[in-house]
């Protein structure tokens, strides 16, 4: 039942959103890989139309050229669950912030700003979050050069 | 051996309390910092305090201390410290205005005067007077007895006075 | 054994008249001698105390308590007083240096002078005031002003706090404190606490005066700033109160004053409530020992078991519940004295 | 008429009520809170970091120390995590340890947040209470893993070693006196005239507020949804057991401090079931000495933690160590709301509402 619902969704979602969204599947999650331009949309129609209410976890993987923001987003009360991608570029690290969606992105977006450093466009309040303000660099780059021993 | 009658014994003692009386009713005037002159005001009630109790008034001796030196200086000093600028170390400082010293002046001579005057042209009891035994008992009847009119009309005055003083600080409601 | 005390006292007194001394002198020494005697009795009974609050706490909280420095454990307050004495006094550098240093000594001053009018037993006290009870209301409420002092002078916003809240309860707390015991003074007849023991021959006034004596509990807590009410210490939200800033022996001021007062309210319950010295067999001034220690108890009992209750509860309590109920229990004490009268029963 | 100024209030870091490192900054005019700063970090050693640096193994204790208090179950979480990225499967034996050691967890977990409850509140009998029944579980704890605090006893394929003989005995007594417990912290505080003011409609959490800022674990089912992981998405063996959520609809400090009790009896029941059911056999898979995951593989693995959703994300290149570890830390999210349930309300609330929200400092700040 619930797979059902889960290809219809994505079925619908690529009729709409065309070339901007590839789906793959590994075998836990659907993924759907987003371009980071229509992020907001696809969100917004996974919160409103399709149940989507709980976004579980934020986080990002640094691919060199690119970062990859991830989203695994979770529906409480269909028990469904979806992980959404979408790469960004390094030298323009930044992409839309969800916090009007899911307020919860509020401070995952910080922390990846703290420790990943993309920013997060219309996000109130993008200041560091676990590391101290006058800290410079972001930690979990895999360019960031480690000190001490 | 020396010896020493009641009597000295008596005066050393007033002696020292009004020596403190005093000396912390200058701290209240000299003090730059206001808290240290609201706390001063504490030792000079005190004072007044230990000074009822030597006259074997002990029921006003203790009101004094209840009221004045437990009550109202704290409600001096919340309302110095509620209303206090960020400088609080230096808050009482001579004003530099000679109208102001000349007026303050002025107030401080009559009243003197009027003391002395008062002091000097009084008849005083050449001994102490013996405390009645009862006093609270006495204080009772004369309060509630021949002046419980005046009694309650000062008890309703404070009431009427709480409550508007419980307006002004909420504040009337603006349509 | 009864007159054991003030045997002595009068044998010290006609021993220094036989060295010389003119009565009055003799008198003024007696004074000073029953002073340090009260002292050191607050200074041994507060070690007592300490150790006896850590064993009935961990009692409640079925732990061992104190059990290393000698038998049970009984020399650990002293350990600890040493500790205290020997740390290092800090002053903070923004702290208002003179009210800082006098606060603690304020607070002492004012806690030790309540003992003045406590009957320890038959004829023996400091002084007999005729106002006895009046006496030791008033000098309760001078406590409030050493808290504020420690409050401002530390100059932290913790100690504010602490202070600002403790004097707001302190004064709620005062009018129900003193309206309840207004209905023993009604039945005694006196202010004189020797008076307020004497009439509670027949019967102790906790039967009489149920409402007044609970409502004389709840409002002494409330004034001792234990637990339930312990406000200006709060320490799991205010780290401390007043006392945050105050290290060693300053803070053991503090510490020896919260017991020295913790005594004395105990003191004048078991005096205005529970008879006094009065009792069988034993000599009187153990018996006012024995409700005294019965009395701290209770107050511990009630500290170790209640969660700390909320500041604008605490206020609406005192103005709301504890005054309207102890201004009806003097109604009803002078409704029940018109009718005994009137039933010519008294 | 009369005006205040707004004064900042900093609570913690060093503070006694705020669970190891929290740093609150309140926004106060006179006792009423306007708002709540909240700065995390104290407490942070940049985990997600080191992990990158660790083979999949080596990395088992330092999850240990993400909830100290509740120390199975981030260990668990993350070697289920590997163990799905590997496909490592693990013998029954082990899965039913698991699920014992993963519950006393919880259990101990939530005696911390009742009795630290109490002492926040002022009822230091409170904690007396939860600490005197806790420490049977870390006797426990150190009869399996020889390690009281921070055990790695779960470890990636199974569990470090079978059990001892007085294992099942002293579990059972612990089982059996748990409702004799929750009588007791019932007792105690649950039912006092204090205690229900300073806990009632304090701190408010809406339904609707708790799913859109994330909450879970028992402060989601205290504001009225019924969601655990452990049946919404059994991981382990979790869907042999038979067990209740436990759900309040107030979303107050009172409800969440009762689901936390109610939620002792229902560990209670799946421990028993664990117990009985107990069978014999291996304890650890045959797993290689170095753990490679295929390169490009990843995994997001959530468990039920005692604080909440505790999920893992790994993300592999093939080699021995994880290329990306991240780990969804439940009482970072939870902790989100308190500027939200703080406002309006008293300074004491404050205290009453982190105690509560019962968050770890060593798995938010990680």
């Amino acid at each position: 039942m619930q797979e059902i619902n889960l290809e219809q969704m994505v079925q619908k979602l690529e009729e709409q959103l065309g070339d901007k969204l590839i789906t793959t599947r590994d075998q836990f999650f659907t993924v759907l890989n987003i371009d980071k331009m229509a992020l907001p949309t696809l969100m917004l129609k996974l919160r409103d139309d399709y149940g989507f209410n709980h976004l579980a976890n934020l986080s990002s993987v640094d691919y060199g050229e690119e970062f990859e923001v991830v989203y695994h987003l979770y529906s409480i009360p269909a028990n469904d669950k979806v992980c959404v991608k979408t790469r960004i570029p390094r030298i323009s690290a930044e992409v839309d912030s969800l916090i009007d969606i899911w307020p919860t992105a509020d401070w995952q977006e910080r922390e990846v700003y703290d420790l990943m450093g993309i920013k997060f466009k219309g996000h109130p309040n993008l200041i560091r979050v676990l590391l101290p303000d006058d800290f410079v660099g972001h930690p979990l780059r895999k360019d960031f050069v480690m000190g001490g021993r | 051996m020396f010896e020493f009658s009641a009597f000295s014994l008596y005066d050393a003692a007033f002696l020292a309390i009004g020596g403190v009386t005093i000396l912390g009713a200058l701290g209240v005037v000299l003090f730059r910092n206001i808290i240290y002159s609201a706390l001063s005001l504490v030792f000079t009630m005190l004072g007044v305090a230990a000074i009822y109790f030597q006259l074997n008034a002990g029921f006003l001796g203790a009101i004094q201390i209840l009221v004045y030196a437990g009550a109202i200086s704290v409600l001096i000093i919340f309302a110095v410290m509620l209303l206090m600028n960020k400088e609080a170390r230096r808050t009482n400082l001579p004003t530099t205005r000679t109208k102001a010293w000349f007026a303050g002046g002025t107030i401080t001579v009559m009243m003197l005067a009027s003391i002395i005057a008062a002091v000097g042209f009084s008849e005083w009891p050449k001994t102490a007077l013996q405390g009645v035994d009862n006093s609270v008992g006495m204080l009772a009847e004369l309060m509630l007895g021949d002046y419980v009119i005046a009694f309650e009309a000062a008890a309703i005055l404070l009431l009427v006075a709480v409550i508007g003083a419980i307006i002004l600080a909420k504040g009337v409601e603006n349509k | 054994m009864e007159h054991l005390f003030t045997n002595l006292a009068t044998a010290l007194t006609g021993w220094m008249i036989t060295l010389g001394l003119s009565p009055v002198w003799a008198d003024v020494i007696l004074l000073l001698v029953k002073w340090i005697i009260i002292i050191t009795i607050i200074t041994l009974n507060i070690i007592i105390l300490i150790w006896l609050e850590r064993k009935v706490s961990a009692f409640f909280q079925e732990r061992l308590g104190p059990n290393r420095l000698g038998p049970f454990g009984i020399f650990q307050t002293i350990a600890d007083a040493i500790k205290l004495l020997t740390k290092e006094d800090i002053v903070p550098s923004a702290a208002d240096k003179l009210i800082f240093k006098t606060a603690p000594m304020f607070f002492i001053v004012v806690a030790v002078m309540l003992y003045t009018v406590i009957p320890m037993g038959q004829g023996m006290e400091v002084i007999n005031l005729n106002i006895g009870l009046l006496f030791f209301i008033s000098m309760g409420s001078l406590s409030t002003i050493a808290l504020l002092m420690a409050g401002w002078g530390s100059d932290n916003k913790w100690s504010l706090m602490g202070a600002v809240r403790s004097v707001a309860q302190m004064i709620s707390y005062e009018i129900p404190l003193a309206f309840s015991l207004l209905g023993v003074v009604m039945i005694s007849g006196s202010l004189n606490l020797q008076d307020i023991v004497a009439a509670q021959d027949n019967i102790w006034f906790v039967i009489l005066q149920p409402i007044a004596f609970l409502t004389y509990f709840i409002a002494a807590t409330a004034e001792l700033n234990r637990g339930p009410f312990d406000m200006p210490e709060a320490e799991q939200e205010l780290t401390g109160g007043a006392y945050t800033e105050y290290t060693g022996m300053r803070w053991a001021l503090f510490f020896l004053a919260e017991y020295t007062n913790l005594v004395a309210v105990s003191a004048l319950m078991a005096t205005v409530f529970l008879g006094g010295w009065q009792g069988p067999w034993l000599p009187s001034w153990l018996w006012i020992i024995i409700k005294t220690y019965g009395v701290i108890l209770v107050f511990f009992w009630v500290k170790w078991t209640f969660p700390r209750i909320r500041m604008d509860h605490l206020m609406s309590f005192s103005w709301k519940v504890l005054v309207p109920v102890s201004l009806g229990n003097i109604l009803l004490t002078g409704a029940g004295i018109y009718f005994c009268q009137w039933m010519g029963w008294c | 008429m009369m005006q205040s100024d707004i004064y900042n209030v900093n609570v913690g870091p060093i503070h006694p009520s705020t669970h190891g490192g929290l740093h609150a900054e309140a926004v106060m005019d006179g006792e009423i809170i306007q708002d709540v700063i909240v700065h995390l970090g104290y407490v942070h050693r940049s985990v997600e970091k080191i992990a990158e640096s660790k083979t999949y193994q080596q990395f088992v204790p330092y999850t240990a120390r993400l909830d100290y208090l509740a120390t199975n179950l981030p260990v668990l979480g993350y070697c289920q995590a590997v163990e799905k990225l590997l496909g490592i499967e693990v013998p029954e034996r082990a899965e039913y340890i698991r699920i014992i050691m993963a519950e006393l967890s919880r259990i101990a977990s939530h005696q911390i947040a009742i009795s630290a409850t109490g002492i926040d509140l002022g009822a230091t009998t409170g904690l007396m209470y939860g600490m005197r029944d806790r420490e049977r579980i870390m006797n426990i704890f150190e009869m399996t893993g020889g390690q009281r605090l921070l055990s790695s006893y779960i470890r990636i394929g199974g569990v470090g070693a079978d059990i001892p003989d007085e294992f099942i005995p002293a579990v059972q007594s612990f089982v059996n006196d748990i409702p004799k417990m929750m009588d007791e912290y019932n007792g105690l505080m649950t039912g006092n005239e204090i205690w229900e003011a300073r806990m009632k409609g304090v701190g408010i959490l809406s339904k609707e507020d708790a799913v859109k800022y994330g909450v879970t674990g028992p402060n989601l089912r205290a504001s009225g949804i019924a969601y655990d992981i452990r049946k919404a998405e059994p991981y382990g063996i979790y869907d042999r057991f038979d067990f209740d959520i436990p759900a309040r609809s107030g979303g107050d400090s009172l409800d969440r401090w009762n689901i936390r009790i109610e939620e002792l009896g229902e560990s209670g029941r799946i421990i028993q079931q664990a117990l009985d059911n107990l069978p014999e056999g291996e304890v650890k898979a045959k797993i290689p000495k170095v753990l490679k995951a295929e390169a490009g593989t990843e995994v997001y693995h959530r468990i039920e933690s005692a604080k909440g959703e505790l999920g893992y994300y790994i993300v592999s290149d093939g080699g021995n160590k994880p290329y990306r570890l991240h780990v969804r830390a439940p009482s970072f999210i939870n902790l989100m709301v308190l500027p939200l349930v703080c406002r309006g309300g008293v300074f004491q609330d404050l205290i009453t509402n982190i105690a509560t929200l019962d968050p770890i400092l060593g798995e938010s700040d990680r």
